[in-house]
């Protein structure tokens, strides 16, 4: 169950231009988070970037009672975020939303993400008990390569591509999925990242009858499912609803949700 | 210490055991803040306006954050008035608050046909949105002008069991008028502000922020504008008046009380702090009891103006 | 990187080296605002609200901070229309910037009077004030109907020899009605907005906080209000638009003029920030920069809504 | 000249309940400033506290390019203020104000306080080369009586008196003020606090024959004498004006004020 939380940040570190990895000291949400929950963090003080943001749990350590989340400056509210002082506290909700379903089942896993979507990724890798588990990361360029070393470690094969080709493969992270996919017969990709990878990746995803999850985002309001302002399409029989990424999701099965 | 302030109100026979209230689309039907915080601590909840049939709302992004405040344009996604009696009535009702049903529709029958089917459900009063900016129709076209206030007050009236209370609308010219005209129809108590019609743009796209383009205004910024209309508005009209716009503290909701509201909502805070209205309880009991006021309904309208 | 972004604009004849112009009210004359920056790099300037006759304007307080914002109640105190001519044309005029002549009266009359007076008198517009909330006779009495706003629009006109620009009051139902009426009687541009009237208590003396009772509100918090008026009014009349209301940033100027403003004035961010107006050109620039674009005028009304 | 500055915070401290000292780096501000003038402080970054908050220039250290400003606890700005780290920036507007008169044609001078209204007695004191310097500081009670060492070493005497009897003398400060004036024969009072006590001072002031300066308090919008929000009323002829406290002031001579 989540609650409101005043946690200590225990480190904060620049991973890479505008990308920052925040370690806060939680012993609720470190031995209660499950793969692919966010807290809902209150960047600033009083008025300013006055909502709360959404970030997701990249990493839980239970033995040391920590988390982490990792964020890319994007406007005010992150900005504020990455200004803040190690051993200060901050305010946040959580766990919150729907997590990966990581049960048994899945002995041949990939994950697929790109930009701010491979954080959730990591701490689904970790939590996976499948047998086989492959990463595919997309990133802008080889600048913004974050986390390399803790996926090599939470995956068996780890893949890179870049838009500009400054490392990996260049191009998009789906054309080496795709490469993977008649080799690795995946039992489930999980997917997070922008909307047209997700796309791309559920795509290919139900051409070759492998179960997908994603992960998705919009703007939130409460975070917690009252004020209904999270929409995102999903199927309801022949026709369609909008259900709630903060509260149904931020995790859907691929066949639930309604792209357009 | 006295421990003992009295903090209920009788809202034209809305009886309530302290004068905050969740304010309609920022607390769902209850349930996500019942995680957060005892239900029973409220005096009372204006659930996400309904209609008749069910509605899926606009399309999203549906907020966007603004100084000091928020835009939103839910568009009145809810399950329909019917699933709220089914569903969402006895879960409330397992809690020792007052209950509100918000109503909105496209037309005046859809209106008064929901005051009607409400008429029989286990509810405490009606709030009826003239005022929600994020509809095309119905909604705020009732609200803007004296002769649609009054048409859909006395219509809808006539099929309230219940105590009516008429939300306002702020985007108009003389929110006196507009209030007069709700309590000349018979509105047993009036609410205010709805929010404030607005606009934020994404510079880079080059779109507005919102996929409905516009949205309503709510949240601290809005707070001056809505203590100035709730005092024009508790000088103009002798029934009660419900306030809010902004209210963050206790000390917020005493603004709104000394302008004249017999009781306020809370909305947009919800969102930053799941247990605002708690906390505006008790900074509106701390205050009382500072001034050793014992009852809440002294310090209602007693604001004194500077000469 | 180009380094020749044209920012210049021609509002109705007013050619302006640049789009940002100081607010009237909150730039006094310019004269103070002259030890914090180079008056030579502002668009122009809309001097302190003008008088006939020198006025003092209202009691103290005349200030309240309110969340993202705050409330005002100066009440146009100013050295009246001759002083301005013999006093501060000449110091302004030092300095390569646009003048306008912001006026306000208590009758018609004195609003012809001034606009005569001016006639022969070194500036480049007048801006009429028809929506000043804190003086009792005129401003915004005049404001709120379209039949003030044409009748005031169309006598000051007959005396008026610069571009006449209206400035709107936000304090009405439907902004697009009052734009067209000044548009129809004679405006050559409208400016908008002036502020929202707003109140704040001061909960422990239990009385307003403002000596004036009410006041004006300003400031980051009105953004989405004004930039939701600046689009609705620049789809609806042909003239040009100067928008305001809370800019503190280049990224904020640039929403007014995707929104549709043709050039725009800087408020209240100047008491925060001295340079507040130089922060905004610079900004404004680097946006233009940014996506390759030559020339100002070029992304004015280029806001492309959501379907 | 007033500039924009960011001045770094040198020391922090607490000196009674709700009331700190701020000692800041400044060389503009700590070797141009005169007594009486102030300076203007955003105290919170973005939107919380928006406006500058003018606090008395308290004390300046020509030597170590610093300068103290004491303020108490009244609301959101002063709050955030107090919660600021050594070692920080704060942004400043300073240094404001038209000044006390301290040339040398006064020989005797008297100054009076209550409240906040002390902080810039102290500055003037010790600029004053005045032959005999007295110090009237009225406080609430005991606990917040500050800077007692400081202003016994400026003046050649000190008198304090609470509204509670904590300590010195129970009551106003203007009844010990009224006391000395025939044995001490000042040229000059300066007074500073509390509108009923500057009035009560200026009267006593006027009725004895000792020029007078008072230095007022108004809410300020921009501070530099722009906005016209800080009007105070003074006499013109035989009318009256609003000027305003921030440009005109905060120091009058007594008979310029109107106080109703
Ligand atoms: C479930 C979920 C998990 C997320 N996890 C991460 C993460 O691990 N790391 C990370 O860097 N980012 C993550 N994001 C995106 C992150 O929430 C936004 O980048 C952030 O809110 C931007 O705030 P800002 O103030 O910096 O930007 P601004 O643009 O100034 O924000 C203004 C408003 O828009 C909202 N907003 C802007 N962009 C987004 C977005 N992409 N998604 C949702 N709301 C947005 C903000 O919350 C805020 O209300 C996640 C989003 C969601 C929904
Ligand atoms: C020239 C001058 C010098 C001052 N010197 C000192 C000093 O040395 N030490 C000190 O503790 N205080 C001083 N003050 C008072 C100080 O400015 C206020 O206490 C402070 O602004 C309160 O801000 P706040 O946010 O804590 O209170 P809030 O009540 O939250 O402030 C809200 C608004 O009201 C204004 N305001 C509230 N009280 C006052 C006041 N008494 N005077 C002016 N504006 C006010 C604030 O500036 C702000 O705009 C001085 C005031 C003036 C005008
Ligand atoms: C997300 C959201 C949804 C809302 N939905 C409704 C609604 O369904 N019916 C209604 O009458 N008001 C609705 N409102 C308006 C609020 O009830 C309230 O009038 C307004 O938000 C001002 O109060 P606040 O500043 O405390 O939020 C909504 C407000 C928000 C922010
Ligand atoms: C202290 C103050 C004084 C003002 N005086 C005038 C005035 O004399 N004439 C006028 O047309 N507008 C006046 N205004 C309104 C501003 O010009 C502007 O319309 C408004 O403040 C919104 O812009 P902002 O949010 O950038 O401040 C005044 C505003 C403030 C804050
Ligand atoms: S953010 Fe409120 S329902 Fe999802
Ligand atoms: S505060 Fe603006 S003139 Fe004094």
């Amino acid at each position: 169950m989540a609650q409101v939380l005043k946690e200590k940040i225990a480190a904060l570190d620049k991973l890479a231009p505008g990308v920052f990895k925040m370690t806060l000291k939680s012993e609720i949400i470190a031995q209660t988070a499950l793969p692919g929950q966010f807290v809902n963090v209150k960047c600033s003080e009083g008025l300013n970037a006055l909502l709360r943001r959404p970030i997701s749990i990249c990493n839980v350590d239970r033995d040391s009672n920590t988390f982490d989340i990792v964020f890319q400056i994007k406007g005010i509210g992150t900005e504020y975020l990455s200004q803040k002082k190690v051993g200060s506290e901050v305010d946040i909700i959580g766990p919150l939303g729907n997590p990966f379903r990581v049960e048994g089942e899945f002995k041949k896993i990939a994950v697929v993400g790109g930009g701010i979507g491979i954080f959730p990724l990591l701490n689904l890798l970790k939590a996976s008990s499948a047998e086989h588990k492959d990463a595919f990361l997309g990133f802008r360029n080889k600048e913004l390569i974050v986390l390399e070393e803790e996926f090599t470690q939470a995956s068996d094969q780890l893949f890179i591509s870049t838009d500009d080709g400054s490392a990996g493969h260049k191009g998009l992270i789906t054309d080496l999925f795709i490469n993977e996919i008649d080799k690795k017969k995946y039992d489930i990709v999980y997917t997070c990242g922008p909307t047209p990878m997700i796309k791309k990746v559920v795509e290919i995803a139900h051409k070759n009858n492998i179960r997908c999850q994603v992960s998705l985002e919009q703007r939130m309001g409460c975070g917690i499912g009252a004020c209904l302002v999270c929409a995102c399409k999903t199927r309801l029989g022949d026709e369609w609803e909008y259900s709630h990424v903060c509260k149904d999701g931020p995790v859907f099965w691929s066949n639930e949700v309604i792209f357009d | 210490m006295n421990n003992n302030v009295d903090l209920s109100v009788n809202i034209a026979g809305l009886k309530l055991k302290n004068p905050v209230i969740a304010a309609s689309g920022t607390f769902g039907f209850g349930r996500e803040y019942a995680e957060y915080m005892d239900l029973n601590k409220l005096g009372g909840i204006s659930v996400k306006g309904l209609t008749l049939k069910p509605r899926q709302g606009n399309k999203p992004p549906r907020i966007a954050e603004t100084p000091a405040g928020i835009l939103n344009s839910v568009g009145l996604q809810n399950p329909g008035v019917e699933a709220f009696i089914k569903e969402e009535i006895p879960f409330l009702r397992q809690y020792n608050l007052g209950i509100i049903a918000n109503i909105a529709g496209n037309t005046i029958e859809d209106y008064c046909e929901m005051a009607e089917i409400l008429g029989d459900a286990d509810i405490d009063a009606i709030e009826l949105n003239v005022s929600c900016p994020n509809v095309k129709a119905g909604g705020i076209a009732f609200g803007t002008s004296c002769a649609g206030i009054s048409e859909i007050t006395k219509r809808v009236k006539a099929y309230c069991k219940k105590p009516l209370i008429v939300k306002l609308t702020p985007n108009v010219t003389d929110i006196k008028e507009t209030a007069k005209a709700a309590e000349d129809s018979g509105a047993d108590a009036v609410s205010l502000i709805n929010t404030i019609l607005g606009m934020a743009i994404d510079i880079h796209r080059r779109k507005p922020i919102l996929a409905n383009n516009m949205g309503g205004l709510s949240g601290p910024a809005v707070k001056p504008v809505a203590v100035r209309m709730v005092y024009e508005v508790s000088k103009t009209v002798k029934i009660p008046v419900i306030g809010m716009g902004g209210i963050t503290t206790g000390e917020d909701a005493i603004e709104f009380l000394l302008a004249g509201a017999a009781a306020v909502m809370v909305g947009t805070a919800n969102f930053v702090n799941p247990a605002a209205c708690l906390d505006v309880i008790h900074g509106m009991e701390a205050y009382l009891r500072q001034y050793h006021i014992g009852c809440v309904s002294e310090i209602v309208g007693k604001l004194e103006l500077n000469q």
